[in-house]
Formats: structure tokens, C-alpha cells, sequence
């Protein structure tokens, strides 16, 4: 399956589907982080790096939503994919307990995906703690369509080394892998984004950033990479409650072709946006 | 018992094919859920509330998950009625929807303006005045809270359209009685209750609102204590007019409780969110319902509970 | 940061050693908790609503769970103010407890006695007037609703004792900001907000409601937006009133969110239930979070979020 | 441990422990039936027949309340206890999730218990469907104890064959078990209430019954009781929020002493309840 490279980034109509996903592996990755394989062959089938699943692991009135969560990766062939998580509270404590052979309900994928850039030659993937799971994907699936002279750079930056994700899987991919921590415990001391901004000083014309983290990152990435004519897209963070495009509740404020302002909605014109469309408040 | 049952729901005028809508504001157009939903066999699709002109709504975060509930303040976003009628309403119909639209205004004569047009419009089949949307600077809170309010909002509105209407209203004023008893007055054929409850939610840490507009309405299983209570008040003040019960239904069970409590019919609201497709299961779970029951029709377990 | 930060709650002449309280209704008269909770470690421990007499209470089911929340008609069973002075304040002035009464009646009379009962006995730190219980068939319910009742109320006991007197508010009428000026005009120096919010649940397979009284009051994090809402909008209007939140108080960043908001105090209830130690972990949460922020006192976070 | 034979039904002063119980084994017994073996020492320790436990198995909102378990076992010189559940609705579902080494928060043990009526020959327990549990607990406590000439006699019953509860478990003891089945579809057709009946109508003077089910069940076998005056305690069924005394959800209507009626509670004067002390609606 090779990406759609001329599609539109800001809206795709798509088949979504709603099921409920067998759990075929269930693996503690870290301390409190698990990988959850699922077993959906037609959401396997088609997901593109960046979508998301919405997922309900139980019918429980609290946590009353479900949940979005970015694909990790998918074998079509297998019909399973698989989403990376960490234990923060009720929702995902509740996820950390279900046995193999059990059923969460799943609904995906859904929403906008990265688009690679063709006329670049470096991709810049910018990764903020638990935004690298889309990224790998990403750079999973962007890895052998690369012409001679392309390269994949992933940056990667959390508060501290223990709340890095997915490096080693990275680095098997054969991509180079630069290191920011806040607290200098692993890699540069300060912020990925201080990384971004040396990387794009130097030759900012042939590089393309893809970028998933916290809003507050995607911002100052967003920022970087216009004042240097990079092009760059962002995936977002928004509250959820649907993820399918009727509640309006994840609104992203966009400019408008005749100069105004309007909501978009993260879950389906997102959560992936082009950096140039978004207004920030 | 083997018979099916028959699951019409007559409120008035207006005769569905059975008692479960999809609320205002929770289904976006309907459309949007043709492919998870087959809209014709809802008993009706409530579309999110319309006013003249394109709506932005609120400034983000719109929302925050509570204990078995949400708040919410979108602040009526919405593409205006001219859209609506242009573009949407002919998919839902093409999709075999049975459409009640959502009427709300800031002003009564906006209230006036958009049935205006969508009664003119081919396909509608009511529209349900939203009375009580506490988004709205002005305008909805105060109409649905009021009793002469109310009533002047529906008096105006029943001048200018022919279609059914329904008067949607608000729990946040106490007790709903007297604006259901003054909107029947003025020509409301139905009424629809609970609007979402006040409230606000608060980020102990960032210590701030959760909500960039501070308070919001709250809806989901959390409410459906207050919302059945209400409905059951109503129905004391109210014998005859039919009532529509929502807030916090997510299963058949729950829209059978309102039923019993005296609804001619129920609207799913949030749980479309958590299970984009309840509201047909709900549909098969009161068919269910009646036939284990032995009951030959949703009307012969109305008001049972009193 | 690293200085222990001043947990002392002051409202008006009552001063606690911390605002976290135990509501009233919801730990019993206090002392079943003493093998469980240090009740000298508590800001304030709230007895269940006393009356003149002994109450027997609601017939069962008095008791339901909903999403999130429960309902109650326990109908305030209690052995009466006598008995309450006699065998069970003295146990919890030994167990080093600050103790508010609760004061409930059916008319203004028996609110004005039970108060002056309380006041001439030893170590009561303050009364809290019941004004909202919705399970009486009569009195309580309407007394916190109107402000003209409230008011009368509250003067009268005002006038039969000394004690620090507390209005406890109910959520209703609506807003609840008239009746809170009323009492606070007639001499109250606290207001409590806010006791349960009506609702029914139905049992569909039975075809009856949950509760032999048909209509109960929600309590429980189901109506904390609501709460805090009410909390919040009290403030603004009562600017320097001491305010005492509660409401679906289950965790200390629930207490702390009523705190930022406005509030003088917080009362748990519900979550009592759930996690009996939960009032003790809540004080520590508190602490915690002081110390963590660098925050010097309680006083420092007081309605930070406006 | 033996009982103590001399104390009070109704109302005894009791040692409860709150605590995080480990899951030290989680039996499948049934389609959706389980034992849950708990490590608690206090209250393994404690626990007498007929009293209970509050299980919290997660933080939840929704579920609320914690839920009553009768103690089914308890082994104190190994420190745990058990509880026998039906996978119900959500609450028995979250616990059924729960893995061996994770906690429960407990509270207990709780309530009044199944005192042996010691001038009586024959102990009858009365069980209806998932009634059997302390009835098991009891005849296990009681059957070393037994004299020359004592026996016990167990009536079990349920809807259907397969909501039968713990048979095996009670023929294991040694005791004699006869069965009714509202279908038929194991032993006597008809209600379990009738066998009590029946056995009563020979001599009731040497008989002591203990029952626990479905209050409807109870309210006929104390009638039964008390009609031939056979001594009979009942463990009541009762909504209860809190399980420990304060919020008088659990509320019993019970006979005074003066002759008036006033409400007890189910969760500390009860479960376990003298029949001639109860006033049914
Ligand atoms: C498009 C998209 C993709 C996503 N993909 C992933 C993914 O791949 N992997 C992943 O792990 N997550 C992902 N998320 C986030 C995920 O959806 C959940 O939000 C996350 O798992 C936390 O869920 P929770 O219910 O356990 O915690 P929540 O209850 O939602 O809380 C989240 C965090 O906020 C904290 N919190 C709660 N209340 C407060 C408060 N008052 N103040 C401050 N903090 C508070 C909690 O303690 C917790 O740490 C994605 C989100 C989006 C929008
Ligand atoms: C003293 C005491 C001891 C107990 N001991 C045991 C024990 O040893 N083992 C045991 O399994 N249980 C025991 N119980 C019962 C137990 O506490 C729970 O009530 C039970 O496990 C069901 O829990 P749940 O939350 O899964 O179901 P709940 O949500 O509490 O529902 C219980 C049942 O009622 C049904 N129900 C829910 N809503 C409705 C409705 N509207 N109309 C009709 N039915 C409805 C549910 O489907 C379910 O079948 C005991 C209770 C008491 C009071
Ligand atoms: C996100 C959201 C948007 C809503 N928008 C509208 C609206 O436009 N018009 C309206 O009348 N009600 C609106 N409502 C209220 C619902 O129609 C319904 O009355 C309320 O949510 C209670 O039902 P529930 O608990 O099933 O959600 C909205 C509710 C939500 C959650
Ligand atoms: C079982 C029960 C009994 C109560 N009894 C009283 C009472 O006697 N007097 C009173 O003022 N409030 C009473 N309340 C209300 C509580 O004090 C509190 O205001 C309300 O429950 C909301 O708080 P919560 O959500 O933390 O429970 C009672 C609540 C419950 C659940
Ligand atoms: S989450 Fe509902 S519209 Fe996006
Ligand atoms: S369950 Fe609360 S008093 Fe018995």
C-alpha cells in the first residue's frame, strides 16, 4: 500500500468503519506505556499515517467518551494494527486491563494524514513524548517510496528521557534520530524545536517538516517553518467527544480564503493541517 | 406476543415511524452519519439548531469531559439556513430522514425568519424551537426560561409557519411546568425537555475554566435523574400534550423508562458520540422490549409509571 | 516552597483547622467513622439534619445509583436533638471532632427550637440550616428556594441563638444568588451550596420507580459542573460572604477546583461512601498541592478562577 | 476460629478493616461465575458467616457505589478470604478484569452473622441462586461443630438448573442437599420455599433455619418459620451505598420492643436478621 500523494490534506472524504476489535497482543513497552495490537482487517486495510481510532474498552459511563488514538502501524496483510498508550488515568487504566481475545469497540480510522512532500529532500519529523506513534508510522510507510538523495530526520524531544517514545523503532528504520530532553538527561538540553530551528538555519529550501506533539510545540514549529518557507504540517491535539464530525467540539480556528476566520474540526478536516492554514490564539 | 409491535409514535400532526430521535446538536446535519446510520429508520433527525446567518460559534475548548456527562458550548455553530436548506436538506431527504428542524435566534424575530424559510422549504416535517440554548449572549436562555417569553417566541413563530412545533426547554429556571403550560398556550403542539443543565468546569492545575466561554450545558447519563424528573412533572401539568423526553438516554432501557414516565417519544443526544450507532439499537431494544413484554404497540406502556 | 502551607479556614467568627468538612447526612452523626478517620483531623464534621423529634424516615427502596451519582429519600431519619446531645455530641467532642449541627424542621418553629436546643448545649462550633432538603412533604424544600422564606428562617434563628449560623442552599428554583442575598441580609454568615437536585429513576423491567417515594435527590460527581457553577456564580454576587461548596467533592483536585472558584470551605458527602477514608486523603491532597505550587495558605488559591 | 456462640444478632459491635486486598487467584466457576480468592490477613481473620465485604475493584464514577459480597471462605492462617460473583453488569464486569496481583480495595468484614442455634438438631439453609455463598460459609463453620444427632440439611434453589450455586461445595461438606428448580429442569419442580415447607410439616420443633436469597424467597421462609415455630434467621438483600452505617440507604423495617416499627440497617444490624424481628410490607 503506498500513500495517495496528490491527495488534498484538508479534507478526504473516507470509509470509516465502526467494529468491535479483537485484542490478538497486548505489550507492556514501558513502566506504565503499552502497545495494544488490534485485529480489524478492514481498518488495517486502510489506515494512513496520521489517522486515528476512536476506541471504547468497555460500556462504561465514565469515562463517558471514547478515546482517539493514533495508529502506531498496520499489516494489511494480517488484518491487525496497533495503537501505542500510556497509563494517565481512568480511560487508560481501564485500557491497560484488557486480556487478549477480548473486544474494545473501535471506530476508524478517521481523519487527515501527513502527505509527503515530493518536491523535498529532507523530512523533518518533529516529535513531542506521545506524538511519535503517528510519526513512525509515517516514516515507516515513507521510507521505501524515498528517492536517491532523500532522508528521513527524525527529531525527537520530551520532558525527560524516560518519557521518550519509540526510538529504538526509529532507528531501526534506519533514520537519523536527534535527541532534546528539558532536562539534558538524554540527548540536548532544552527544546526539540531549539533543534528544528539549527537544522532549517542552515538550508530551509529542501526540507519538509511533519511534526506531533503538544499544541504549545506545533506552534512554535508552525512558526519556524513559515518565517523560513518550510512546508509543514501538523497534527493536533483537541478534545474529542465524537471524532466523526458531528459535535463540533474540536474546532480549530483556520484562515479562510476571503481573508476571515472559521472552525475546522481536528477529527476530520484534522488532525493533520498544513501549518499555513492554522490561526493561533 | 409474536406479533411485531406497532412502534408509531403520533405526537399531534406529526406521525413517526417510531419514538427514537436523534437530539439537536448531536447528530451535526445527519448527514454526516449516512454511512454508520440508515437515517429512514429513525423515528426522526433533529439537525442542529439553525439561525439566519452562518454561525462561527465559540472560541475552542468547547468542551470537557465530567462524570458520566460533558459540557459543551459550541455556541451554536452553523452554516445559517440558507445553507441548510440549499445543501443538506435534500441529502437527509434523499437518505429517507424524517427531518425536524432546529429553530434558535437571538432575537424572536430571527426565531420568526428561520421557520419562515423552512417551512417554505420542501421536506421539513417540524421544527422543535430551541428555547433554551444557554450558549447564546442573549436570545435562547431567557425565552425557555420565562413563561411569557416562551410564550411570545411561540406565538410569533406559530404565525408564520403551518409546520408542527415543537418547544424545546430549559431546566435551569426550576421547575418547567409553567413555560411547557404558556407554550401550549401560544400554539406549541409538543413539548421537548431538557435542554443541558448550567455548569462549569475547572483545570485545577492551569487553574482555569475548561471551557474558553467559562460555563456550558451539560448533558449525558448524569442528567437523566433530573431530565426523567422533569418529564414526569410535566406530564402531571400536561395530560394530553405530547412530550418529548431527552437527556441522558443511552440505552433502550433508558428510553423506555422516559416512555413510562409518560414520553410520546425520546432524543439520544451524547450517546451518539460514545456509539454513533445507539440510536438504532435503541429502536430494536423497545421493539424487543414490547414483544418479551407482550405489549402490542410503545403506546400501551406510556404513563405506566406515574 | 517547603514551609508548611497555613491550612486554617476562616469563615467569619468560625475558624477551622482546615475547609475540608464532611457534609450532613452523608457520615452519619461522625461517630461511626472513628475506627476509620481521625475526626480531630477534619476541618469540621457536619451531623446529619436533626429535627425536634425522632424521624423514622422514608419507607424503602430509599437508595438508587445513577450514572456517576445516586438519589436519596432517606427523609431524614434521625433520633431526634434530645438524643443527639445527650449520647452522641459528647462522643464526638471526645473524639476531638468540630461539630456542625444540622438543622432541619417543618415549620419555622421547630427550626427555631432545635437551634435553641443546640445552642445551649456544649460544643457545637456552628449550625448549618437545612433549607433545601427535598424529601420532606413540607417545610424544607421551599424554605431555601424563595428568598422571602429563607429569610424568615433565617432571622427567626438568628434570634434564638449566638452561634456562627450557615444557610444550606438548594439548586431548585434556579439560581440560587437571591435566595443566598436573603439569608445572608436576614443574618447568616455562611452560605453552604448545594444540597441535591431532583430527580426520579424507574425501574423499566418492574415498570415502578427506584425509590418508594418516587422522587429523590441527586448527589455524587454527576453534579459537580453543576455545583461549581452555582459556587461560582454566588460569588460574584455575595463577593465577601465565606461560601461552603459541595457537591460531587470526590478528590482533592475536586476541593481545589471549588476553592479556586470562590469557596471558603468544601464538603464531601457522597464520595464518603465510596472511599470512607476519602475526607482525609482530600485535607493531604490539599496540602500537597499547596506545597507543590508554592502556595503559602489556603487563602492564597481562594477564587483564582473568576 | 470457632463462633461465638452467645452474641447478639442484631447488633454487635464489630472490628472492620479498610485496606487494598491483593487478587491472589481469580477462578472462572461458570459460564460468568467467579471465585475471587483476596489476601487480606485482618479480615480473613475475622470474618464470620453471613458478614460481608465492600469491594471497590477501580476508581470509577460509574460504577458509584462499591458493591456487598458475602464471604463465601476464609482461611485466616493463610490470610485470604473469597467472594463467589455473577458477571451481572458493568460493575461484576470490571471485576472480573481484574488480574491475579492487583488490588481491591475492601472494606470488611461487615454486618451480623449466622449464629447455630444450638438447641436445635436439624440446621436447615435455605439458598436462592446467589444466596449460597454464606450459607456454604456457615455450613462449613458449623459442620465441625456439630454434636451426635445434628445435622445439616441444605435447600437449594433457582430459576433454572444453571443459576444453581455451589452444590457441589455442599454435598462436598457432607451435608444432604435437595433441590427445586422454578422449571423443573433439576430436581423438585418448583419453588425451593415448598421443600422448606414440606420438611417443616413432619416435626418443626428440632429445626433451625438459615436462609439467604431473593427477599421475595426470604419473606416466605420466615412466614413459614414462623407459623411452626421453627427459629429462622434471613440475610436480607439491600440496596447499600455505603455498607458501614451512615447513610441509612439499607434501611429494614423492623418491630420494636413498645410495639412500634422503626428501620434498622441492613449493613451493620443486618444482613443477617432474627425473622420474628421483621415487619414485611
Ligand atoms: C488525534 C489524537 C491522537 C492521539 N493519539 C494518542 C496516542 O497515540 N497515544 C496516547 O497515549 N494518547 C493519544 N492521544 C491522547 C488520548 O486520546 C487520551 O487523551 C490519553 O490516552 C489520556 O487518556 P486518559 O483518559 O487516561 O486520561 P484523561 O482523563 O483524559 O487525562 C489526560 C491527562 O490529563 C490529566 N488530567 C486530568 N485532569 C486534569 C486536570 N484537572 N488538570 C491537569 N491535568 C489533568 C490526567 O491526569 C492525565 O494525565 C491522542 C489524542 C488525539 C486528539
Ligand atoms: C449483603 C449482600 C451480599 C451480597 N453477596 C453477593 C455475593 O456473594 N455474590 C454476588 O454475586 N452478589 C452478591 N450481592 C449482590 C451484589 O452486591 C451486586 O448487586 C451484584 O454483583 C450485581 O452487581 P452489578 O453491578 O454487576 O449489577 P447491577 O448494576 O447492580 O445490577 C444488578 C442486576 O440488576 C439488573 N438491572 C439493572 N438495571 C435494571 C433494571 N432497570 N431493571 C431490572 N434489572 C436491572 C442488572 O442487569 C443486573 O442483572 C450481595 C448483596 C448484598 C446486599
Ligand atoms: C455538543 C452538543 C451540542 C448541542 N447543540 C444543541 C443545539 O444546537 N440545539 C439544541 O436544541 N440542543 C442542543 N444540544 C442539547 C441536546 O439536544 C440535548 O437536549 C441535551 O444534550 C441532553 O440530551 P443528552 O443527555 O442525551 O445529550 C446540544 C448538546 C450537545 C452535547
Ligand atoms: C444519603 C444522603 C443523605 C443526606 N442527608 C442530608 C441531610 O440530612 N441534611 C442536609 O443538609 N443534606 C443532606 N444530604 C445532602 C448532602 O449533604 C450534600 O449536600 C449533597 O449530597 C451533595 O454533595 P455530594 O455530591 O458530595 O454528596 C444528604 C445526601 C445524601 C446522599
Ligand atoms: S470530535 Fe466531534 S466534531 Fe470532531
Ligand atoms: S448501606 Fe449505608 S447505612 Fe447501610
Amino acid at each position: 500500500m503506498t500513500l495517495p500523494v496528490a491527495a488534498q490534506v484538508h479534507f478526504v472524504p473516507m470509509t470509516r468503519y465502526e467494529l468491535p476489535a479483537v485484542v490478538v497482543e497486548h505489550r507492556q513497552r514501558a513502566t506504565n506505556q503499552y502497545e495494544l495490537i488490534l485485529h480489524a482487517p478492514p481498518i488495517a486495510a486502510r489506515a494512513a499515517p496520521g489517522q486515528f481510532v476512536m476506541l471504547r474498552p468497555m460500556r462504561t459511563h465514565a469515562p463517558l467518551w471514547r478515546r482517539p488514538y493514533s495508529i502506531l502501524r498496520a499489516n494489511p496483510d494480517k488484518g491487525v494494527f496497533s495503537v501505542f498508550y500510556s497509563v494517565q488515568s481512568a480511560f487508560t487504566e481501564l485500557l491497560a486491563l484488557k486480556p487478549i481475545g477480548s473486544t474494545v469497540q473501535t471506530l476508524g480510522p478517521l481523519g487527515s494524514y501527513f502527505v509527503p512532500v515530493r518536491t523535498a529532500r529532507r523530512h523533518i519529523l518533529v516529535a513531542g513524548g506521545v506524538g511519535a506513534p503517528p510519526l513512525y508510522f509515517f516514516a515507516s510507510r515513507l521510507m521505501p517510496t524515498l528517492q536517491a538523495g532523500e532522508q528521513i530526520l527524525i527529531l525527537a524531544g520530551a520532558r525527560r528521557r524516560d518519557l521518550l517514545v519509540g526510538l529504538d523503532e526509529f532507528r531501526a528504520l534506519g533514520a537519523e534520530v536527534r535527541i532534546a530532553t528539558d532536562d539534558g538527561s538524554h540527548g540536548y538540553k532544552g527544546y526539540v524545536t531549539d533543534l528544528l530551528q539549527h537544522v532549517l538555519e542552515t538550508d530551509p529550501t529542501d526540507a519538509a517538516v511533519y511534526a506531533c506533539g503538544p499544541n504549545r510545540m506545533l506552534q512554535v514549529v508552525a512558526h519556524i517553518c513559515l518565517e523560513r518557507g518550510a512546508p509543514c504540517q501538523v497534527s493536533l491535539d483537541a478534545p474529542m467527544p465524537c471524532g466523526m464530525g458531528v459535535c463540533l467540539g474540536c474546532a480549530v480556528k483556520v484562515a479562510t480564503p476571503d481573508g476571515g476566520v472559521w472552525y475546522k474540526r481536528a477529527c476530520v478536516e484534522g488532525p493533520v493541517f498544513r501549518a499555513e492554514e492554522l490561526v493561533w490564539d | 406476543m409474536g406479533l411485531t409491535p406497532d412502534m408509531q409514535a403520533a405526537l399531534g400532526r406529526l406521525t413517526l415511524r417510531n419514538p427514537i430521535m436523534v437530539a439537536a446538536g448531536t447528530f451535526g446535519y445527519g448527514v454526516e452519519y449516512r454511512d454508520l446510520v440508515d437515517l429512514s429508520e429513525l423515528g426522526a433527525v433533529v439537525t442542529r439548531s439553525l439561525t439566519l446567518t452562518p454561525r462561527m460559534g465559540n472560541p475552542p475548548p468547547r468542551v470537557a469531559e465530567t462524570p458520566a456527562g460533558m459540557l459543551n458550548a459550541i455556541g451554536l455553530q452553523n452554516d445559517g439556513v440558507d445553507a441548510f436548506i440549499i445543501e443538506t436538506l435534500p441529502r437527509l431527504r434523499e437518505a429517507g430522514a424524517t427531518v425536524i428542524a432546529s429553530v434558535a435566534g437571538e432575537t424572536l424575530e430571527e426565531y420568526v425568519q428561520v421557520a419562515a424559510k423552512l417551512s417554505r422549504a420542501e421536506g421539513v416535517a417540524a421544527l422543535e424551537l430551541n428555547l433554551s440554548c444557554p450558549n447564546q449572549a442573549r436570545g435562547g436562555m431567557e425565552f425557555g426560561v420565562q413563561p411569557e417569553l416562551t410564550a411570545q417566541v411561540v406565538a410569533a413563530v406559530r404565525q408564520a409557519t403551518d409546520l408542527p412545533l415543537i418547544a424545546k426547554l430549559s431546566p435551569n429556571g426550576g421547575e418547567i411546568a409553567p413555560a411547557a403550560q404558556a407554550a401550549v398556550a401560544a400554539g406549541a403542539e409538543a413539548i421537548c425537555l431538557i435542554n443541558t443543565l448550567l455548569g462549569v468546569a475547572v483545570d485545577a492545575h492551569r487553574r482555569q475554566f475548561r471551557l474558553a466561554s467559562k460555563v456550558g450545558g451539560l448533558s449525558g447519563p448524569a442528567v437523566k435523574p433530573i431530565a426523567q424528573y422533569h418529564l414526569w412533572r410535566v406530564r402531571q401539568s400536561l395530560p394530553d400534550t405530547p412530550l418529548i423526553g431527552v437527556g441522558g438516554v443511552s440505552s433502550a432501557e433508558d428510553a423506555i423508562e422516559f416512555i413510562l414516565l409518560g414520553a410520546h417519544a425520546v432524543q439520544i443526544g451524547t450517546a451518539n458520540y460514545v456509539q454513533p450507532t445507539i440510536a438504532l439499537e435503541i429502536v430494536q431494544g423497545l421493539r424487543d422490549y414490547l414483544t418479551t413484554h407482550g405489549f402490542p404497540s410503545v403506546d400501551a406502556i406510556r404513563g405506566l409509571v406515574q
